[in-house]
């Protein structure tokens, strides 16, 4: 056996070992000081993945800070595994999302299934049961074939744990762009249901309360995960092998269970994953929450490996771990619990009131320092900021219509834009049926799964596009949160609350944290007049090859409640003879566009405009008229504007087609991506109250030619097929993944 | 020609969730001498000779596409061999 | 009529199953853990999707020494109607209960979505209540759905007429578009669709509620009829 | 102890779809004298010794569990090692 010495703590101040941990001098001194000594390898250890970023949001916290976190609904706000919001009769909704976007650029199968493992886990240890999965990808362009590799595995390794563990995928979103060439974003999400009696705690209270460690066996793996996250991928990334880990389904199913099981016992006090930083961060936050402190002896810890030393146990980011508090003497009915799962449950420590961390190795004390210092007392940085050159140069753009000349070869082209085309090849490989709740499936503006034994349902979704992002990142933040609600919206359902995935460069560099902070002030705008509060989400920084940053993409994730399931709306017509409303104002808007991107290659100008008050009162009066039975299908406006949209609501039926008279410059009306607009399906019959409750234009009727015709002035600008436009749609992405290998 | 061997094995401190389960079917099954089992693959190759040397070939063949070092370990055995 | 929906680790269809029975088709239905030892107070058995023990190793390779396994050899011998779905049907073939086994799908992706089938057989226990021929419309989701037997077997399950569903579009490359097949005896039904999936219309489709309500129809008419 | 190697492999008539799909890309990415791959299992099991022999055990637990004989064959490589 291969004994490995460690540095002693001189070694470690000398040689300034802690900075290949990720900690800078000064936090190096500030860690003497708490501790009135310096720290040995496994203290520093402690200290570097509680402070990494991933851990401490040590440079997001002041931006975090702006977002509204609390509204009448909410019953748990960010600081938990995840937000919960009520949904009434004593039911809530739990959810929250999170990046993996580090792991899965090196190994996509595993690092895309150990994100959903991860995030599932964050939901069923606050008591509830998790219900669907939803996420959102960021890849470079399909005709590389490293990025063909990285979609195809990402999306296996999505499928290969949701799938296994059996809870639906049911919507997500995939943008590609060259940004994300060498960094693609994998962030997953998941949605969860609970009784408010049923609400758990990530506390460790009640001295001489039992820490008990369930689920799998901690290995070597993913050692400084947390810190790997926080640190731009470079070449060397790929030798930080251990960082990734293997993903084992059926051990989370089995502990998913079990948890749930777990929660009606009063034996459990407390309860948490172990996620980033593993055993460290759950034992130091569960008892930091509570005021207490935790003892554990590490010998006790269930191992995988032979010979680990208490650094590697406290860090190791081993998958498919709950850390729990029971009461003294409870030990044997909670072990037995878990026997039914083929799990064991074992006790490891002492919930103490000396508010410190102390480990036990080998008979001797290897760390003692206090809880408050790892978790809540991290440093906080006010990043220097710095407004990027290239905003003013886009801002002073102006607003041009794009010169086309064949509407229907664009419409045509625009649809097989990988962004814009269907997804289904993508979709069809997760089981989004499984638990038998989903109504509208993967395909429409939102996921709507129902909720058992009552009329209601869930609407959710992820958005955020990016580009406009780039462009204008306080616009593009308000944006993603209105795309988002606005997708609810057409589901049927009222916007509840968000969940935000803040994915962004290195926010060392000003520009970048810039970026960050004008997002976050959009977003926030947005969460308060949509009166969305935000309930929890994640930050992954660092987000760069060679030091190009990826658009800033923050990631919006929406769950909203539809009251009654006959309210259920999905994006595609009806029937022949409805009548079409386009709710919203068209302007010239093209900056960020898909057809800018189209035609120029690259993106340039300002983001579209968006009055989020005027959104509020659109979304309202479109939600009351479907509340009213007015509306026989809603589709908001996005990616390639109304032409897009049109096709889409087109696309579920091989028969319907449908007629529409536009105003203006054809290209604007066809491609333009004005924010807050709605393309509504309307029965002859409810024409009167509709118009009367909606203000919305008139543009056309479905009928039965499976062609999509658009007049201007009485003359027909563009004329498709169904048939045609539905195969550039569906072909894009299968036809770029197998035509080239 | 050649036939080719390879052998693909998850790295030693990967975990092996396939192989945990196989063990404890394996034991619950009274087979309680196994101990561990490992699962990996096992690919046969057919290669046709080119300009190329074959262990260089191979070698890329296995870390570009056959397995990922960052959580795989492979080896392989070459044999030469008249085509049929 | 009283159903047992057997739960091995890493089965998660049950949940589905259990509604399908209880509140759609409403009978009896009881969830039956993996190590239980008797099968006796049970008239339909009901092997349902998911993975059992992950699908590790092949699917269903683990499961089918399960304890209760031997409890559902047994009731199949006796003639109770056992219906394995998905993978249920893999735990069948593996146990020796269907012939033949399965091989990943041919795109080795896994794929979730409504297919067609056709109703090859309305002779049996379990589609009675469908016309001979007729389309039903059920979502398959699964990773390993592509059936494979000899040449041997296939020309005996043509002969005796155990091939009961067939794809309409074959999505996973399945031998002669096979998507359920019966033993000999016609009691035991392995199929990849999930019938219980299509049991309301809120989800898309009903289309499944007719293969239980024919397990309940020619059941009452052998025991209670008779009795 | 025992360490025996495992191998399972999808019986010649049997198609393989993973292999086909390999070829194929190995092809595309211009490895055009790869002509053919097969995709099986490889197992590393450690086995205690035992009063019973160990090909007859070995043999048991490959016709039970290991591979399925509709489909698959296998063979195998018994080594026996001192324990550590
Ligand atoms: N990664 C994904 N996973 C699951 N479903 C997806 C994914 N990407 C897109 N979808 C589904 O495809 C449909 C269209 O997506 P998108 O074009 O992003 O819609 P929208 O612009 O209305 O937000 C949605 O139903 C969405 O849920
Ligand atoms: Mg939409």
């Amino acid at each position: 056996m291969l004994l490995t010495l460690e540095p002693n703590p001189t070694q470690i101040k000398a040689e300034k070992l802690y900075q290949q941990m990720g900690l800078s001098d000064e936090e190096f001194t500030m860690i003497e000081t708490i501790l009135g000594r310096t720290p040995n390898y496994t203290e520093t250890g402690l200290f570097s993945v509680m402070w990494s970023e991933h851990c401490s949001y040590k440079n997001s916290k002041p931006v975090l800070k702006k977002f509204p976190t609390t509204g009448e609904r909410v019953l748990q706000g960010p600081g938990e595994g995840a937000g919960i919001v009520d949904i009434g009769d004593g039911q809530a909704v739990v959810f929250k999302i999170e990046s993996h976007n580090h792991p899965s650029a090196i190994e996509p199968y595993q690092g895309a299934a150990t994100g959903v493992g991860g995030i599932i886990r964050d939901v069923f240890s606050m008591g509830a049961r998790p219900i669907a999965l939803l996420n959102s990808l960021r890849f470079g362009e399909l005709d590389s074939a490293r990025v063909r590799y990285l979609f195809k595995e990402v999306v296996a390794g999505i499928a290969g744990y949701g799938n296994c563990i059996g809870i639906p995928t049911v919507g997500g979103e995939i943008q590609f762009d060259p940004c994300y060439e060498g960094n693609p974003l994998v962030n997953a999400m998941c949605v969860g249901l609970i009784d408010h009696n049923d609400i758990q705690k990530g506390q460790a209270h009640g001295l001489g309360n039992t820490v008990m460690y369930v689920g799998a066996k901690t290995g070597r793996d993913g050692i400084h995960g947390a810190t790997f996250a926080s640190e731009e991928l470079t070449e060397q990334s790929d030798e930080k092998r251990p960082a990734v880990q293997v993903g084992d389904p059926f051990m989370e199913k089995l502990l998913l269970e079990a948890c749930l099981e777990l929660i009606q016992s009063n034996a459990l006090v407390g309860i948490q994953d172990m996620g980033a930083a593993g055993l460290t961060s759950s034992s130091a936050e569960m008892a930091s929450k509570a005021g207490m402190g935790i003892e554990m002896n590490l010998d006790l810890v269930p191992q995988r490996e032979t010979g680990m030393t208490a650094y590697e146990m406290m860090l190791s980011e081993s998958q498919e771990r709950m850390l729990i508090v029971v009461k003294k003497g409870r030990e044997p009915e909670i072990a037995r619990l878990f026997e039914k799962y083929d799990l064991e449950a074992v006790a490891i420590g002492t919930v103490t009131d000396d508010k410190n961390l102390r480990l036990i190795h080998n008979g001797e004390t290897v760390a003692d320092v206090p809880v408050d210092a790892l978790a809540e007392d991290a440093p906080v940085y006010q990043k220097p900021s710095q407004e990027p050159s290239y905003f003013q140069e886009f801002q002073a753009m102006e607003q041009e219509i794009p010169q086309v000349d064949d509407l229907k070869e664009t419409l045509v082209k625009l649809l097989s834009q990988p962004t814009v085309a269907s997804k289904e090849w993508v979709y069809e490989q997760y089981d989004h049926m499984v638990r038998t709740n989903t109504v509208v499936s993967p395909g429409s503006d939102a996921a709507v799964l129902r909720i058992r034994g009552t009329r209601k349902a869930l609407a959710m979704t992820t958005d955020c596009n990016s580009r406009y992002v780039y462009l204008d990142p306080e616009t593009g933040g308000k944006i993603a949160v209105a795309e988002a609600a606005r997708n609810i919206i057409c589901s049927g359902a009222e916007p509840l609350a968000i969940t935000d995935n803040l994915n962004f460069g290195n926010p060392e560099k000003p520009e970048v944290f810039w970026q960050i902070e004008k997002a976050a002030d959009g977003i926030s705008e947005a969460c308060r007049v949509l009166e969305t509060p935000v309930i929890g989400g994640n930050v992954s920084l660092y987000n760069e090859t060679s030091g190009t940053a990826i658009y800033p993409t923050p990631v919006i994730g929406m769950v909203g409640l539809v009251t009654d399931i006959d309210h259920i709306t999905t994006q595609y017509f009806k029937n022949s003879g409805d009548l079409i409303y386009l709710v919203g104002e068209t302007k010239p808007e093209f900056g960020g566009s898909e057809l800018q991107k189209l035609l120029n290659g690259s993106i340039s100008g300002k983001a579209p405009e968006l009055t989020i008050e005027l959104e509020k009162e659109r979304q309202e009066q479109v939600l009351a008229a479907i509340r009213s039975g007015l509306v026989q299908s809603a589709h908001d406006l996005s990616e390639g504007g109304l032409a897009v949209a049109l096709a889409e609501c087109l696309f579920s039926s091989d028969t319907l087609g449908a007629e529409v008279s536009l105003n203006g410059n054809p290209v604007a009306a066809l491609f333009s991506e004005s924010q807050s607009r709605f393309l509504l399906s309307v029965k002859k019959e409810h024409q009167a109250e509709f118009e009367s409750l909606v203000e919305a234009a008139f543009i056309g009727e479905v009928n039965d030619s499976a062609t999509l015709r658009v007049l201007t002035n009485s003359e027909s600008i563009l004329e498709g097929s169904i048939n045609e436009l539905k195969a550039a749609w569906k072909g894009a992405i299968p036809c770029l993944l197998n035509s080239r290998d | 020609m050649y036939k080719v061997k390879v052998f693909v094995t998850l790295r030693e401190s990967v975990l092996d969730p396939q192989g945990k389960a196989v063990t404890h079917s394996l034991n619950a099954l009274n087979y309680k001498e196994v101990t561990d089992v490992r699962i990996g693959k096992y690919m046969e190759l057919t290669v046709e000779k080119s300009e190329r040397n074959i262990d260089e070939v191979i070698n890329e063949i296995c870390t570009s596409l056959l397995a990922n070092p960052v959580i795989e370990d492979y080896r392989y055995e070459v044999e030469e061999c008249v085509a049929q | 009529m009283k159903f047992a929906v057997i739960v091995f680790p890493g089965s998660n269809c049950d949940v589905d199953m259990f509604h399908a029975i209880g509140d759609e088709l409403g009978e009896e239905v009881e969830y039956v853990w993996h190590d239980s030892e008797s099968l006796a107070e049970y008239d339909g058995i009901l092997l349902p999707g998911g993975f059992s023990y992950g699908d590790y190793l092949r699917t269903g390779a683990i499961a089918r020494f399960s304890k209760v396994m031997k409890e559902v050899v047994k009731a199949a011998e006796a003639g109770k109607p056992v219906l394995g779905v998905c993978n249920g049907f893999q735990i069948l073939l593996e146990a020796g209960l269907l012939p033949g086994a399965m091989r990943r799908n041919e795109s080795l992706s896994f794929i979730c979505k409504p297919v067609e089938l056709e109703v090859e057989n309305n002779r049996t226990i379990f589609t009675a209540e469908y016309e001979q021929g007729q389309t039903i419309t059920i979502p398959v989701a699964h990773g390993e759905g592509n059936y494979y037997c000899d040449e041997e077997t296939l020309a005996q399950l043509k002969d005796n007429n155990q091939i009961v569903f067939t794809y309409q579009e074959n999505p996973n490359g399945s031998l002669a578009n096979i998507a359920g097949i019966t033993n000999e005896k016609g009691n035991v039904l392995g199929m990849m669709p999930h019938p219980e999936r299509a049991v309301d219309e809120l989800l898309g489709s009903a289309d499944g509620l007719k293969l239980f309500q024919s397990i309940v129809k020619t059941w009452r008419e052998a025991h209670v009829v008779n009795a």
